[in-house]
C-alpha cells in the first residue's frame, strides 16, 4: 500500500521512533505498555519453567538451594509487580477506557506516558538486580531476614518494586480524574461498561494502597542502610509492623490483579450470549464492595504469625465478608448465560474458563479464612494452588480473553479463530494439571519456597510439572499467532463480533482522537436487546 | 502405583480429627458450589448454544435472586467463622499442667531441651498422651514450626517468645519442618517428632549425656556474677529469685505482672523495661552477651528455685 | 466555575486563629492529663488541618467530588492505623 | 460538538489559556486539575500515613522511652518552625488569590515569601539536625543515649529523623516547584482564567503544612 492510501488511524497518524516514545496518545501508551510487560511475561514464565523442572525430583538437584531461593524470589517479583499489576489496567484499560466513555484521551496524558517511562525505569532497576545475582528475600521482603540478614540485592530490587509503584499510582489517578470528569454526554454513572467500573474500583485500590508498599520499602532500605532498629527485635522493632505495612497494600493488590479481569470477563460474556448482563447494579457495586473490603482483610496472613488471637478473629470475620461480593459476580455472570445464544468463540472459551477457575479459588480461599484450618495450611502449597487459581485462572485467563477480544479494535486485524480456541483449551487443561495437585500437596503438609522436598510428596509434583510444560505451551502459542495476525490476519472492521459500546462505534484501529464527534449515549450498557 | 498415592496426612494429635472434620466440611461446600456453577455454564452452553431460529431474549433482574445469593454465602461462611475461630480458640488454649520444652530455631537447624536434662538437635522426643506445650524462640529470623500430622504450625518471631501446644496420641515418627522462609537451606530445616510410650520417655529421658539446663543455667548464673546483686536471699540490690517463678510481681509503674519466661527474658535484655517496685533501675543488659539457649538455661535455673503459687 | 475568590480579610482571621490553635496545644502538652495528651493534641491538630483544608486549600467551595477525596485519605489511613492497633494493643488479651 | 480552536494535540498555552485538546472547556481542565491533585495528596497522607503508624505502635510499646527522647528536643525550634510554616501558608493562599485577581505583581511577591518563608523553615530544621548530631543523637553506630532505655530511644529517634526527613524532602520539591512558579509568573503565563498551576502547587504547599501541624505535636509534644 502507497502512502497515500494508507487509512488514517492511531498508528499511521506519524512515524519514527520519537513518535513513539514522546506520545501522548493513550492508544500508543497501551501499545508501549503491551510491549512491555509481555517481555516480563515470559521472563517471569521462564523463571516459573525453571522452579517446576527444579521441583521434579525431592532432592535439590538442578540448582543450588541459593539459587532456587532467587528463583522463586524473581519469579514472584516480577510475575506481580511487572506483569499482574499492570497487565490489563495499562494495556486494555488505557486503550479502552476513554474510548469507552466517549472521551479523546485521558485526563493526564504526559502523566500517563510519564507513568510507562516510570515502569521502565523499575523494570531496569529489577532487571539489575536480576543480572547481578538476584534476590532472595522472597517477594514478600518479610523482616528481619530481608532487613538484616540477607546479603543479596535487596536495595536494588526494593528500589525497582518502589519506582514501579508511582507507575501503578499514577494510572490509578489519571483513570479516577477520567472517569469522573470526562464521560460522554449521557453517559451516566450506571449506563457505564462494567469494565470502566471495575477499573474505576481498581484505580481505587492502586491510589490507596501503593503508597503504603512505598514506606514499606523506603523503611526496609533504611533500616538495611543504618540499622536503626525499625523492624529489628535485637533493637526494640517488632517485625510484625513490617507484615501489617506490607500486607495493608498487598493484598488490596491482589484486587488490582483481579478486579480488571472481571471487567473484562464481564464485556465479553455479555457481547457472546447477545444478552444484558444480569444485574448490572449488583455486578457494578460489588467491584467497590471489593475494593473497600479488601483493604480490611489483610490480617489473614498473619493468623500464625504471633498476631493477637483477637486481631486473628476480626480479620477472620471480615475476610469472609469480602468473599461475598465474588460470589454475587460470579452467579451474575452464569444467570447472563441463561436465555442467551452463546457463541464459543476463543474470548469467550477463555471468560468461561474464568468463571470456573475464579470460583475455585475464591472458595479455596475460605479455607484460608478460616482460622482453624489456616493454622495447618499456612506457607504450604495450598495457599500456592489458592493464589495461582485466581492469579492464572483468573487474572491471565481474562487479559487473554480481553487480548483476543479487543484484538480487530486494538491492531485492526483478526486473530485466527481456530488457533485460539486450541491455545484456550491446552491453557485450560495445562493450568489445572499444573494447580490442582498442589491443594493436595498443601494439604499433605509440603511447605512452600522448599528446594528439596520429602519423596512422598513427588507424585503430585511430577504431575504439576508435567502440567507446568503443557500450561507455558498453552502460553506460546497465542503470542505466536498473534504476531502473525499483524502481517497475515483478515482486516477487522470497526465492529467483528457486532458488540455494545462506544469501543466498537469508531473504525478499527481508532483514529488518533478517538471519535470524528463526541457521541451522545442514550440507552444502558450491554443493550443487546434493542440491537440483535 | 496408585496404592501409596498420598491424598490425607496422617491424624496423630488430639486437635488433628477436629481440623479434619472442618476442612472436609470446606470441601464439600467449595466442591458443591464449584460443581453447580460448572453444571449451570455446561447446561446453559448446550441448551443456548447459538443456532438459527434461537434468538436471545431479555431476561430482567430479579431481586430475589440476588438476595438469594447474597444471603446463602452469608449464612455458610457464618457458619465456617463461628466454627473456625470457635476451633482455634480452643487448639490454641494450652490445658493446664502440660509439659514444658524448649524449642530454639536458629538458621536452618532446631534445638530442643527438655527440663529434665536432654538436650536435641533437629529431634524432638515427646511422650504419647500428655499435653507437651512447646516454648518457641529464634535466635535470627522468624521461622515457623510446623508438624503436619499435628495439624499445629506457629511462626517463631525473634525478640519474643510464642508458644505451640499439641498432645500425641499415635506412637511413631512425624515430619517436623520449617514452614516460614529464613534463607538458604531454609528446606534443610527439616526434623523429627518421635512419639513414644511414656515408660520408654521416661527411660530415654534418663540415660542422657549431658546435665539438665538448670545446672547450666546455674553455672551461667555465677559467671556473669548475677549473684552480686540476686544473691538467693533478699539484698538490696536486685530483687530475690526463690520462689518467685510464675507469681504475679508489683512494678515500680504500678503495674503487677507475671514473673514468667517472657519477663525473665525481657529483664536479661531490657532490664529496666520494667523495675520490681522498691528497687531501683540499675541493672546492666546482657543483651549480645547471652544467647536464646543460654537464656532458656537461666529461665530453667530460675524456675529450679522453686515456684510461686501459680504454675506457669 | 473557578473556585470563589476568598477575601483577605478571611485569610488573615484564618491566619491568627491557627496562630492560637499553635498556643493552644502547647500549653495544652504542658497540663498533664496523661493519657488523654495525646488526644487533645490529635484534636487540635485535626482542627487546624479542617481550618487549613476548607480555608487555605478552598475545600469549602469546591466540588463535593473533591471534598470525598479529601476524606478518602484520611478514612483509609483510619482503616490502616485502627486494624493495625487491634494487634499490636490485644496482645494479651484473649490467650496469654 | 462545540467548537474549539484546534491546534493539534499539544495544548496552547497563550495568556489568556486555551485548554488541552482532550478537554471540552478550561473549567472541565481546572476541575480535573484539582480533582487529580487531592488525590496525589490522598497517597501522601497515606504514604506519611505508614510512618504515623509505626511511631503510634512504637510509642504505645514503649512510652517513657520516647517521652524521655522526645524532651530532648528544642521545643522553642519546633514552634518557631510551625509558626513559620502557617505563616507561609496564608502567604500562599494570598498568592493564589492575587493570582485570581490577576495581580501580576502581587503574585509574584507573595510567591516569593512563601519560598523564603519554606527556605527559613528547612534553614531552622538543619540547625535543628546539626544539634542533633552533636548530642550524638543521630540513630546507628555513634548514638550515644544517657538514660536507661537507650534502644527505644534510638527507635524514637529514627522515626524523628525518618518523619521530619522525608517532610523536608517534600518542603524541597516544593521550593522548587515554587521557583518554577515564579519564573511562569514572569513569563505572564497566568491570568485571571488560567492560573491552575499555582492552585494546584498552592493545594501541594498546604498539604505539607498540614502534615508539620500533625508532625509537631507527635513529636515535640510527646509527654512534656
Amino acid at each position: 500500500m502507497t502512502h497515500a492510501d494508507v487509512p488514517e488511524n492511531y498508528l499511521t497518524a506519524s512515524w519514527g521512533w520519537r513518535s513513539w516514545l514522546l506520545t501522548r496518545d493513550h492508544k500508543r501508551i497501551a501499545l508501549l505498555y503491551l510491549i512491555s510487560i509481555t517481555l516480563f511475561f515470559i521472563v517471569g514464565g521462564f523463571f516459573a519453567l525453571l522452579i517446576r523442572l527444579e521441583l521434579l525430583t525431592p532432592a535439590g538437584d538442578l540448582v543450588q538451594a541459593e539459587t532456587y531461593n532467587k528463583l522463586f524470589t524473581m519469579h514472584g517479583l516480577i510475575m506481580i509487580f511487572f506483569f499482574l499489576i499492570p497487565s490489563i489496567p495499562s494495556v486494555l484499560g488505557n486503550f479502552l477506557i476513554p474510548l469507552m466513555i466517549g472521551a479523546r484521551d485521558l485526563a493526564f496524558p504526559r502523566l500517563n506516558l510519564l507513568s510507562w517511562y516510570i515502569y521502565i525505569i523499575g523494570g531496569v532497576f529489577t532487571l539489575a538486580a536480576v543480572v547481578t545475582g538476584g534476590v532472595d528475600t522472597g517477594w514478600t521482603f518479610y523482616t528481619p531476614y530481608s532487613s538484616t540478614y540477607a546479603n543479596s540485592n535487596v536495595i536494588l530490587t526494593a528500589l525497582g518494586v518502589f519506582i514501579t509503584g508511582f507507575s501503578s499510582i499514577l494510572t490509578g489517578l489519571n483513570f479516577i480524574v477520567t472517569i469522573h470528569k470526562m464521560r460522554a454526554p449521557g453517559l451516566t454513572w450506571f449506563r457505564l461498561p462494567l469494565f470502566v467500573w471495575a477499573h474505576y474500583a481498581t484505580s481505587l485500590i492502586m491510589v490507596l494502597g501503593t503508597p503504603v508498599l512505598a514506606i514499606s520499602i523506603t523503611l526496609i532500605l533504611l533500616e538495611r542502610a543504618f540499622h536503626i532498629g525499625i523492624f529489628d527485635p535485637k533493637l526494640g522493632g517488632d517485625p510484625l509492623l513490617f507484615q501489617h505495612l506490607f500486607w495493608f497494600y498487598s493484598h488490596p493488590a491482589v484486587y488490582i490483579m483481579i478486579l480488571p479481569g472481571m471487567g473484562v470477563v464481564s464485556e465479553i460474556v455479555t457481547c457472546y450470549s447477545r444478552k444484558k448482563i444480569f444485574g448490572y447494579t449488583f455486578v457494578a457495586l460489588s467491584s467497590l464492595a471489593i475494593a473497600a473490603l479488601g483493604f480490611m482483610v489483610w490480617g489473614h496472613h498473619m493468623f500464625v504469625s504471633g498476631q493477637s488471637p483477637f486481631a486473628g478473629m476480626v480479620f477472620s470475620m471480615l475476610s469472609f465478608l469480602v468473599a461475598i461480593p465474588s460470589g454475587i459476580k460470579v452467579f451474575n455472570w452464569t444467570a447472563t448465560l441463561y436465555k442467551g445464544s452463546i457463541s464459543f468463540d476463543a474470548p469467550m472459551l477463555y471468560a468461561l474458563g474464568f468463571i470456573g477457575l475464579f470460583t475455585i479459588g475464591g472458595l479455596t480461599g475460605l479455607f484460608l479464612a478460616t482460622l482453624a484450618v489456616d493454622v495447618h495450611v499456612h506457607d504450604t502449597y495450598f495457599v500456592i494452588a489458592h493464589f495461582h487459581y485466581i492469579m492464572v485462572g483468573g487474572a491471565v485467563m481474562a487479559y487473554f480473553g480481553g487480548i483476543h477480544f479487543w484484538w480487530p479494535k486494538i491492531t485492526g486485524r483478526l486473530y485466527p479463530e481456530v488457533w485460539a480456541r486450541i491455545a484456550a483449551l491446552i491453557v485450560f487443561i495445562g493450568f489445572n494439571l499444573t494447580f490442582f495437585p498442589q491443594f493436595l500437596l498443601g494439604y499433605l503438609g509440603m511447605p512452600r519456597r522448599y528446594h528439596a522436598y520429602p519423596e512422598e510428596f513427588q507424585v503430585w509434583n511430577v504431575m504439576s510439572t508435567a502440567g507446568a510444560s503443557i500450561l507455558g505451551l498453552g502460553y506460546l502459542i497465542p503470542i505466536i499467532y498473534l504476531l502473525w495476525s499483524l502481517r497475515y490476519g483478515r482486516v477487522a472492521t470497526a465492529n467483528p463480533w457486532n458488540a455494545m459500546g462506544l469501543e466498537w462505534e469508531t473504525p478499527s484501529p481508532p483514529p488518533e482522537t478517538n471519535f470524528a464527534a463526541t457521541p451522545i449515549v442514550k440507552e444502558e450498557a450491554y443493550s443487546y436487546d434493542i440491537h440483535t | 502405583m496408585f496404592t501409596e498415592l498420598p491424598f490425607w496426612p496422617q491424624e496423630a494429635s488430639t486437635v488433628a480429627g477436629s481440623v479434619d472434620v472442618l476442612t472436609i466440611f470446606l470441601v464439600i461446600v467449595a466442591f458443591s458450589f464449584s460443581f453447580l456453577i460448572l453444571l449451570l455454564i455446561l447446561y446453559f452452553s448446550f441448551r443456548y448454544r447459538r443456532r438459527p431460529g434461537l434468538a436471545a431474549t431479555p431476561v430482567p433482574t430479579r431481586l430475589s435472586l440476588e438476595v438469594l445469593w447474597t444471603a446463602v454465602p452469608l449464612g455458610l461462611t457464618a457458619v465456617m467463622f463461628t466454627w473456625g475461630s470457635g476451633l482455634y480458640m480452643h487448639n490454641q488454649q494450652d490445658p493446664p499442667g502440660a509439659m514444658n520444652i524448649y524449642v530454639v530455631g536458629k538458621q536452618w537447624m532446631w534445638t530442643v531441651e527438655h527440663l529434665e536434662g536432654r538436650r536435641e538437635i533437629g529431634e524432638l522426643h515427646v511422650p504419647a498422651g500428655r499435653p507437651v506445650k512447646l516454648i518457641l524462640a529464634s535466635q535470627d529470623v522468624i521461622h515457623d514450626l510446623f508438624i503436619p500430622a499435628f495439624r499445629i504450625k506457629q511462626d517463631v518471631v525473634p525478640g519474643r517468645y510464642t508458644t505451640l501446644w499439641f498432645e500425641a496420641t499415635r506412637i511413631g515418627s512425624y515430619r517436623l519442618v520449617c514452614a516460614q522462609y529464613c534463607g538458604t537451606r531454609h528446606s534443610g530445616m527439616i526434623g523429627n517428632v518421635v512419639v513414644m510410650e511414656p515408660q520408654d520417655y521416661q527411660t530415654w529421658l534418663a540415660n542422657g549425656a549431658d546435665d539438665p539446663p538448670a545446672k547450666s543455667g546455674e553455672r551461667l548464673f555465677h559467671t556473669f556474677s548475677c549473684a552480686g546483686c540476686h544473691e538467693l536471699q533478699a539484698s538490696q540490690k536486685g530483687p530475690p529469685l526463690i520462689g518467685m517463678y510464675g507469681k504475679s510481681v508489683r512494678m515500680e509503674s504500678g503495674e503487677t505482672v507475671a514473673f514468667d519466661d517472657a519477663y525473665i527474658r525481657e529483664s536479661i535484655l531490657d532490664p529496666n523495661e520494667k523495675v520490681v517496685e522498691g528497687y531501683r533501675p540499675i541493672m546492666p543488659t546482657f543483651r549480645n552477651q547471652l544467647n536464646e539457649d543460654e537464656i532458656i538455661q537461666m529461665i530453667a535455673y530460675i524456675r529450679s528455685l522453686g515456684t510461686g503459687d501459680a504454675k506457669p | 466555575m473557578s473556585n470563589a475568590i476568598v477575601s483577605t480579610r478571611t485569610y488573615v482571621a484564618t491566619f491568627l486563629l491557627l496562630l492560637v490553635l499553635l498556643a493552644v496545644t502547647i500549653a495544652a502538652a504542658y497540663i498533664p492529663l496523661g493519657r488523654f495528651n495525646w488526644v487533645a493534641a490529635m484534636t487540635i491538630s485535626a482542627a487546624k488541618t479542617a481550618l487549613i483544608a476548607s480555608c487555605f486549600m478552598n475545600l469549602r467551595s469546591s466540588h463535593r467530588l473533591v471534598w470525598i477525596a479529601a476524606c478518602a485519605g484520611c478514612f483509609w489511613l483510619a482503616l490502616l492505623m485502627i486494624l493495625s492497633l487491634t494487634d499490636f494493643w490485644t496482645r494479651g488479651w484473649l490467650l496469654p | 460538538m462545540t467548537s474549539i480552536p484546534e491546534s493539534g494535540p499539544a495544548s496552547v498555552h497563550a495568556s489568556h489559556g486555551v485548554h488541552d485538546h482532550q478537554f471540552d472547556d478550561a473549567a472541565q481542565q481546572q476541575e480535573a486539575a484539582t480533582l487529580g491533585m487531592w488525590l496525589f495528596l490522598a497517597t501522601e497522607v497515606l504514604f506519611f500515613g505508614g510512618l504515623f503508624t509505626g511511631y503510634t505502635v512504637y510509642r504505645s510499646a514503649y512510652p517513657n522511652a520516647f517521652g524521655e527522647a522526645s524532651r530532648h528536643l528544642d521545643i522553642v525550634l519546633g514552634t518557631v518552625n510551625t509558626g513559620v510554616l502557617l505563616l507561609s501558608s496564608f502567604s500562599m493562599a494570598m498568592a493564589v488569590q492575587s493570582a485570581q485577581l490577576g495581580k501580576r505583581w502581587r503574585l509574584l511577591g507573595f510567591l516569593t515569601s512563601t519560598a523564603v518563608l519554606g527556605a527559613v523553615f528547612l534553614a531552622i530544621k538543619f540547625t535543628e539536625y546539626v544539634h542533633k548530631f552533636h548530642e550524638h543523637l543521630v540513630p546507628g553506630s555513634q548514638f550515644v543515649f544517657a538514660g536507661p532505655e537507650s534502644p527505644h530511644a534510638q527507635l524514637f529517634f529514627s522515626f524523628y529523623f525518618a518523619m521530619t526527613g522525608l517532610h523536608a524532602l517534600h518542603m524541597i520539591i516544593g521550593l522548587a516547584m515554587l521557583v518554577v512558579l515564579m519564573m511562569m509568573t514572569l513569563a505572564n503565563r497566568f491570568g485571571p482564567e488560567y492560573h491552575t498551576p499555582v492552585e494546584t502547587i498552592g493545594l501541594y504547599w498546604h498539604f505539607v503544612d498540614i502534615v508539620w501541624v500533625f508532625l509537631f505535636p507527635l513529636l515535640y509534644l510527646v509527654s512534656r
